[in-house]
């Protein structure tokens, strides 16, 4: 499937490239700043907000990979899995109000 | 289908975890060393993997999951650091790290 | 009571520092007494037995101490020359309260080596004994003192390490349950690896001994060390090289000693010589009786390897009193220097203003170069006597280090106390107060012992004899 | 699978791998022109009805528009990465699809109505379309220009948080299923009847996440004219714009499909239907067409009513809300399922109605949670450490 | 409806300091720094008492994955006093080095309850976690400071620490591999006699898990970020790291190599070399040092070496030979870097010339400082004589006597750096201080604390040897 997916992808791309005309230009392969020529370069540092959801994206997404297999199994193990459950949630929950209140979720 | 034999996976893995390991040794920036360690532990993993089902027990499986935890722990704590670096000097070069030395 | 002959200097060497600065000289005088009185009470007992607990069960080490025979001879001459030592340094060293606890607490080190029973037991004190020595010298010590004692502590750790290993090689080959000198005694280590120990063994012993080549450490430590002979008598009482070899080694590797005896004995004799020799050369009387007990220490090495009865008793004699004479001269060297401010061997003319020293240092000498009628004397003759049993020409070689010994102390005491004092020089004035006691008690012991040596061998002989039998004879 | 006809079944798959890709491309052509028109119907214009009658032949026009454009490299672009970029976005967009079953086992002409099947269809479909990430983020970073690279970080981190309460709110329809696999879903679905009776606050969650991971109004940040232009589509043009769009578009269908199949029965149809006409519910393709072009509507509807979020009310709404709700609602389950699993399924459905309601009503004390951002104290502190 | 083992009792050391972090990391925001400091402390005591309830009773949870053996309870207790010095050091010095967060404390709680994991672990994914909790929490503490030396320093031990747990990894992996547990008890007996129908893979995967724990316990020559970490981050965590981690690690190599592996061919000779290395760099690097806190952090090195001495033996000599020797050098470190940390004025610590005469200026501090000294250079009656000589006896029982031999050269090398700056600090000298004036009774704690230690384990060893010498608790190290 990926590959067929990918295929698709390839051969419209190709296509375009042939029938496409190509009259490249200066301004025509300008970054786009509002018209403005472009000043520095395009990939300065962004705010390090975004590596802090991430990461954060990165462990609590591990913390969601972790609750599937439980998940499926869940009725077969009983209240036991709750509990399990629970503490897991819990120490989870420990990280979640820490980043809170140090204010990674604002964004201002 | 015949199942594929577990050596191959295992030379797979091998051959994962020792382009990992020259990446460590040649790479020079922080960044990229990083990446061969994690080149490493997924090797690791799929070496596990391919043990628990010849086994056909899953230790080796939660093994991985716990294995995919650290690999991810490490990735949020080593970005950390490695921007924090990176924004109070331009690089991240390793060869540059050397203010201890003496 | 075998206890508090060994910890009372270190209790007090504790103690001293909570007692006003005013009495510290009184306290750690009246402590070497009492610790002095401890040890000839001692001997008028006949010796403290063997007194023996586990210290480390799990390991087989034990604390067993035994203070008789050589071990309380060797014990209540370091115990006098300690209380002349400390009563120099109370009326010499400014604020001398350090200086007197490390002397109490290198005393305590020495007395254990003595009576150790247990090689690790030995081993401890052995190491005890380095860290006040040490820090005499840091202390106390000269402008080049860093580069003397690192040197003088790798030597005896370079030696004392290998020991260590030995030591736990012996009991692990021998199989012994303890690492008690009795145990190991029962449980004998034979054959060749008996001599790779012994060879450990005698790496730490040729140190402390010290024997030629590892004695390099020996004289920067007494001319780094403070001008007051202190310090250098506490190093000279240190020397318990000999004392180990023929406790444990005798004992514990008879075949291996037999098996080297030619060799060691060689360099025993050769180390004599040599050091008599660059005794010769010397102008600096530390350097020079650095060298002269250099040589007395290879005689008595001689003594201790020919593993002959009569020499052994020597060696174990001339150990015990040359830690008097030569202790006693480095104060005298002290004392000069306090008056003449320098310890050349060149300042004329002491004798014209301070007859008693002078006459009392020339004694010392005497006793020193082994002058028939004084303690060295005995031992050296014998020495000789037993060496001549063994091999003739080593022996010789040794007697020519005497008339050595005899060439450069006259020398040297000729240049610094007979002709003319040079015009200008200060006035040197004569013994005061306690330095009649501080010169003249060694003077007396040797002396004494030099007329009369029976009580001193009656302490030695039977130990030697003992172990000789032990040997099977010997030869 | 007897081993003789493995390449018989390969190529089957590869067929159906065909079928499936062209008729997502179509459905996102008149896609586009229905959301269009109903755009406009809903704002009483006509939308575009010149290209064919009604406008039918408007999508080819624009296909072969976009195909027949020049395709502009820009100088300061990352030539490879830019490229590689819209093909990743519509690879993933396009392979996640095939895992969902559009009819029970070999009910297409004795085929399965699928093109792979995996136990763990759930996870890896969420996996694979998870992936589209970084499409997005590499268009952005590889124009190498200010505002595509913004709107890039901004779509992938608000999709990445967004991730998690879809991740999150599917755990207790598991938990219920006991299966993370398609098949399993919709035949417990048909069995027990369909989970969103059971998990209303899980789909509100879910509604509302896969909302925002095919940034769609009122999440459509990335393409937020007025603050970044285009967003991470800026500098693209052409075919790889067209890609793009593709791929947002198939994302959409996918997500309907999803939701369709987890929470409303999936490929089968009302069981009171075979009644009248025996099996029609078992029939393929129907059902799911149907409920898929219904949640389109909804999608399109809702791009119509709502008003865009501001971006930090966007990361604070799904951080704040949406995690602790899917949190909440998992552990409801889990707790239920526990300890009154023997009073069957129907008081947890209530349960998560009222949950849903209990929202709703305290709308006003929630929206806070996003509107107003907290103080953060520690800011002075943590620069000079001293206490 | 099936019920894992889960016996609280076991786990009551390890989740007390579990909730002592949780409760720093959220106490943080409430109460000021050296409150957290205080109730951090009250878990770690908390937790050491638990662990005393526990002595004797080898429970066990998890079905053997975790025990509560006296080997894991004396660890333990090591680590315990080894942070519990850190804490109190850290209760002076945290302002003046800015660390004082919160988060300090909590992320060091985090590590210690990893540490104690490894300490606790039956099987090779439990000792993972705790060696991950353990690393992670590391690095940042590393770096917490901010400054450039400490995130440098910070920076080098995230990377060859991350490399040396992907090695690690692959090890296990490749083990698991070979013998199809995880276990230490399953591994032994699966290889006792070598009945694993592939010996190559479990050798390979052996000396990769050997590999990995040398970049832990800093073995040469996976030793090079030791002296970057331990001399460039502030001193509190150099202390820390050289001393807690170290054990920790340690307890995992026991636990693997003395329990599990036991009877694997291979391990044990590579290892030689590799001391022979450590031994041999350590020493001779630490000779040509200027600085007294790099001097530390070299002898922190050339110890690994003695130490690792102790795991050639076999367990029933080596275990508690290796147990009292880490007592012993977490005490005689941790005091050494107190008193560093109590004197230093900036955290590049202070050059050994400046200690000149320091016994004058602060009589207690230096002669602590020699004590300590001496005790790291293996002068009796300190205690580090004993941690050697059990370390030489257990390595020369093994028959590594060419191997011993090494070593006793490696301290003779030893005793001249330790000596330098002990004796520099009698010398008489007449400079004025360059030592930070100021009040810190905690830091004289701690340093008390360790000198009173060593010099009483020195005098009396069986007072700590006699709890561990029992070798039956050795034989069982894999677990039942």
């Amino acid at each position: 499937m990926l590959l067929i997916a990918g295929g698709i992808g390839v051969l419209a791309v190709v296509v375009s490239l042939l029938l496409g005309p190509k009259k490249p230009s200066a301004s025509k392969l300008m970054p786009y700043e509002s018209g403005n020529d472009p000043e520095g370069t395009g990939r300065e540092r962004f705010p390090v907000h975004f590596y802090l959801v991430a990461m954060l994206f990165i462990v609590f997404d591990i913390e969601t990979a972790f609750f599937y297999p439980l998940a499926v199994a869940y009725q077969n193990v009983g209240a036991f899995a709750f509990w399990e459950m629970v503490t897991f949630v819990v120490l989870v929950l420990v990280g979640y109000f820490y980043i809170l209140k140090k204010g990674v979720l604002e964004w201002n | 289908m015949e199942p594929v034999p577990t050596s191959y996976y295992i030379a797979l893995s091998g051959i994962l975890f020792a382009l990992g390991m020259i990446g460590v040794l040649t790479r020079r920036t922080a960044v990229l060393v990083f990446l061969s360690v994690e080149l490493m532990l997924n090797a690791a993993n799929l070496s596990l993997v391919a043990f628990a089902r010849a086994w056909g027990d899953l230790t080796g499986q939660t093994a991985v999951f716990i294995v995919m935890t650290l690999a991810a722990a490490e990735v949020a704590i080593g970005l950390a650091i490695i921007v924090a670096i990176f924004r109070k000097r331009e690089t991240t070069n390793v060869d540059d790290l050397a203010s201890l030395k003496g | 009571m075998i206890h508090f002959f060994i910890f009372l200097p270190v209790l007090a060497s504790l103690l001293i520092f909570l007692v006003p600065v005013r009495w510290r000289e009184e306290f750690a005088g009246a402590a070497a007494g009492l610790t002095l009185a401890g040890g000839l009470w001692s001997w008028s007992v006949g010796g403290l037995s063997a007194y023996r607990i586990d210290w480390i069960p799990a390991l087989g080490v034990t604390y067993s101490v035994q203070m008789d025979g050589v071990s309380l001879l060797l014990g209540i001459v370091t115990a006098f020359m300690t209380l002349i030592a400390v009563i120099y340094a109370g009326k010499r060293i400014p604020n001398p309260g350090t200086m007197l606890s490390l002397i109490l607490m290198m005393e305590t080190g020495l007395l254990g080596i003595y009576a150790a029973r247990d090689l690790v037991l030995f081993y401890v004190f052995f190491e005890d004994a380095l860290i006040p020595a040490l820090l005499m010298l840091a202390i106390y010590g000269k402008t080049h003192r860093m580069a003397a004692l690192i040197k003088f502590a790798a030597y005896t750790l370079f030696g004392s390490l290998l020991m260590l290993i030995s030591i736990i090689a012996l009991k692990y080959y021998g199989g012994s349950p303890t690492f008690a000198l009795s145990d190991l005694q029962a449980n004998p280590v034979t054959g060749p690896v008996q001599t790779w120990l012994f060879l450990g063994f005698l790496a730490a012993m040729a140190v402390k001994l010290p024997l030629f080549p590892l004695h390099a450490w020996l004289p920067d430590f007494h001319a780094q060390n403070h001008d007051s002979g202190v310090a250098d008598v506490m190093g000279t009482l240190y020397k318990v090289g000999a004392y180990g070899l023929f406790r444990f080694s005798v004992v514990l590797f008879p075949d291996a000693m037999l098996e080297l005896r030619p060799i060691l004995m060689g360099l025993a004799a050769f180390t004599a010589l040599y050091a008599a020799w660059i005794a010769f050369s010397q102008s600096d009387w530390k350097r020079l009786l650095a060298y002269a007990g250099l040589s007395h220490m290879g005689l008595v090495g001689l003594g201790i390897f020919s593993l002959n009865e009569t020499a052994m008793i020597g060696g174990l004699f001339l150990l015990a009193f040359q830690n008097v004479y030569t202790g006693a001269l480095f104060l005298a060297a002290g004392m000069l220097q306090e008056r003449v401010g320098s310890l050349s061997t060149k300042v004329g003319g002491v004798m014209t203003q301070a007859g008693v020293l002078s006459g009392m240092t020339m004694t010392l000498w005497f006793a020193s170069i082994a002058v028939p009628g004084l303690a060295g004397f005995i031992g050296e003759f014998s020495i000789l006597l037993g060496a001549y049993q063994i091999s003739p020409w080593l022996a010789f070689l040794a007697g020519l280090s005497t008339i050595a010994a005899a060439a450069y102390a006259l020398t040297a005491y000729q240049t610094t106390y007979w002709q003319v004092r040079p015009a200008g020089a200060v006035l040197v004035h004569d013994l005061r107060d306690l330095d009649w006691l501080i010169l003249g008690a060694p003077l007396a012991v040797a002396i004494f012992f030099g007329v009369y040596s029976g009580p001193a061998l009656a302490l030695v002989q039977p130990v030697v004899r003992a172990w000789m039998s032990g040997l099977g004879g010997g030869l | 699978m007897p081993d003789t006809a493995w390449w018989l079944d390969l190529l089957w798959t590869v067929v159906k791998g065909v079928l499936v890709a062209f008729a997502l491309l179509t459905t996102f052509a008149y896609m586009t022109l229905v959301e269009r028109r109903l755009l406009a119907r809903m704002q009483i214009r006509w939308g575009p009805n010149r290209v064919g009658p009604m406008g039918l032949l408007q999508p080819l026009a624009d296909a072969i528009k976009s195909i027949f454009k020049e395709d502009l490299r820009i100088t300061k672009a990352d030539q490879l990465v830019y490229t590689l970029a819209p093909l990743v976005a519509i690879t993933c967009a396009l392979s996640a699809f095939g895992g969902i079953p559009a009819g029970p086992a070999g009910s297409f002409f004795g085929l399965d109505p699928w093109v792979y099947n995996l136990d763990v269809g759930v996870i890896g479909l969420l996996a694979i379309t998870s992936m589209g990430v970084y499409g997005i983020f590499l268009g952005g970073w590889a124009s190498g220009s200010k505002y595509p690279l913004l709107g890039g970080l901004r779509s992938s981190a608000q999709m990445i948080s967004y991730e998690l309460g879809m991740g999150l709110s599917i755990l207790g329809l598991l938990m219920l299923v006991g299966s993370s696999s398609f098949q399993g879903i919709v035949l417990w679905q048909g069995l027990h009847g369909w989970a969103i009776l059971f998990q209303a606050l899980a789909f509100a969650t879910f509604l509302v996440s896969s909302f925002a991971e095919v940034n769609r109004t009122p999440f459509d940040l990335p393409e937020a004219e007025q603050e970044l232009v285009a967003g991470y589509l800026t500098e693209f043009s052409a075919i790889k714009w067209a890609l793009f769009q593709m791929a947002e578009y198939v994302n959409m269908i996918t997500a309907s499909a999803l939701m369709s199949t987890l929470f409303f029965g999936g490929y089968k149809g009302p069981g009171f239907l075979d009644g009248l006409i025996p099996g029609i519910s078992d029939w393929p393709f129907i059902w799911l067409i149907l409920k898929i072009a219904f949640f389109l509507f909804v999608f399109i509807w809702v791009r119509a009513t709502l008003p865009r979020l501001r971006y930090d009310q966007l990361m604070r709404f799904g951080w704040k809300l949406l995690f602790p709700v899917a949190l909440v609602n998992t552990l409801v389950t889990g707790f239920y399922l526990s300890y009154f699993r023997g009073a069957g399924l129907w008081p947890l459905g209530v349960l998560s109605v009222l949950g849903v309601v209990l929202l709703f009503v305290l709308s006003d004390r929630a929206r806070t949670l996003w509107n107003t951002p907290t103080h953060r104290p520690e800011a002075a502190r943590r620069s000079l450490g001293g206490d | 409806m099936v019920f894992p083992d889960v016996s609280l009792a076991p786990l009551l050391p390890i989740l007390i300091t579990l909730l002592g972090a949780i409760a720093a990391t959220l106490l943080g925001f409430y109460l000021p720094r050296r409150a957290v400091t205080l109730v951090s402390m009250v878990a770690l005591v908390l937790s050491g008492i638990s662990m005393a309830s526990l002595w004797n009773r080898g429970l066990s949870a998890f079905s053997g994955s975790l025990q509560a053996d006296n080997v894991a309870l004396s660890l333990g207790l090591i680590i315990l006093i080894g942070s519990l010095m850190t804490l109190l050091v850290s209760f002076d010095s945290a302002v003046r080095a800015h660390l004082s967060f919160p988060e300090f404390d909590a992320l060091l709680l985090y590590a210690v309850t990893g540490t104690l994991i490894i300490a606790f672990s039956g099987d090779l994914v439990t000792m993972l976690i705790g060696l991950e909790v353990m690393s992670l929490s590391g690095y940042v503490i590393a770096t917490l400071q901010g400054s450039r030396r400490s995130e440098e320093a910070g920076m080098k031990y995230f990377l060859l620490g991350a490399v040396g747990s992907a090695i690690l990894i692959y090890g296990i992996a490749l083990v698991y591999g070979a013998t199809g547990t995880l276990s230490y008890v399953g591994i032994r007996d699966a290889t006792s006699g070598l009945q694993v129908q592939n010996v190559g893979l479990l050798v390979v995967g052996a000396l990769m898990l050997l590999c990995g724990f040398g970049f832990k316990v800093a073995l040469a020559p996976f030793h090079q970020w030791t002296p970057d970490l331990y001399g460039g981050a502030p001193t509190t965590v150099g202390l820390f790291l050289s001393t807690v981690v170290k054990v920790a690690a340690f307890a995992g190599m026991l636990r693997v190599f003395g329990g599990a592996m036991q009877n694997v061919p291979a391990w044990a000779s590579v290892l030689q070399v590799l001391i022979a290395a450590t031994l041999v760099i350590g020493n001779l690097a630490a000779l040509f040092q200027t600085n007294f806190k790099r001097l530390m952090a070299y002898s922190a090195v050339a110890h690994t070496g003695f130490l690792a001495l102790a795991l050639l033996g076999n367990p029933a000599t080596g275990g508690p030979a290796l147990t009292y020797y880490l007592l012993v050098y977490t005490l005689m470190t941790a005091a050494a870097f107190a008193v560093l940390g109590a004197l230093q004025r900036s955290e590049e610590g202070f050059s050994i010339d400046d200690m000149r005469g320091l016994f004058y200026r602060h009589p207690a501090y230096a002669v602590a400082l020699a004590v300590c000294l001496g005790s790291l250079a293996g002068l009796p009656p300190f205690a580090g004589f004993m941690g050697k000589y059990l370390a030489f006896q257990a390595a020369f029982q093994a028959g590594y006597v060419g191997l011993t031999v090494i070593a006793a050269m490696g301290s003779v090398a030893a005793l001249i750096y330790y000596l330098r700056p002990a004796m520099l600090m009698f010398m008489p000298d007449r400079t004025p201080a360059r030592e930070f004036p100021g009040e810190r009774t905690p830091t004289t704690a701690a340093i008390a604390l360790g000198v009173v230690g060593v010099t009483v384990l020195g005098v009396l060893p069986n007072v700590a040897y006699g709890l561990v010498a029992n070798p039956a608790i050795w034989t069982i190290l894999a677990g039942r």
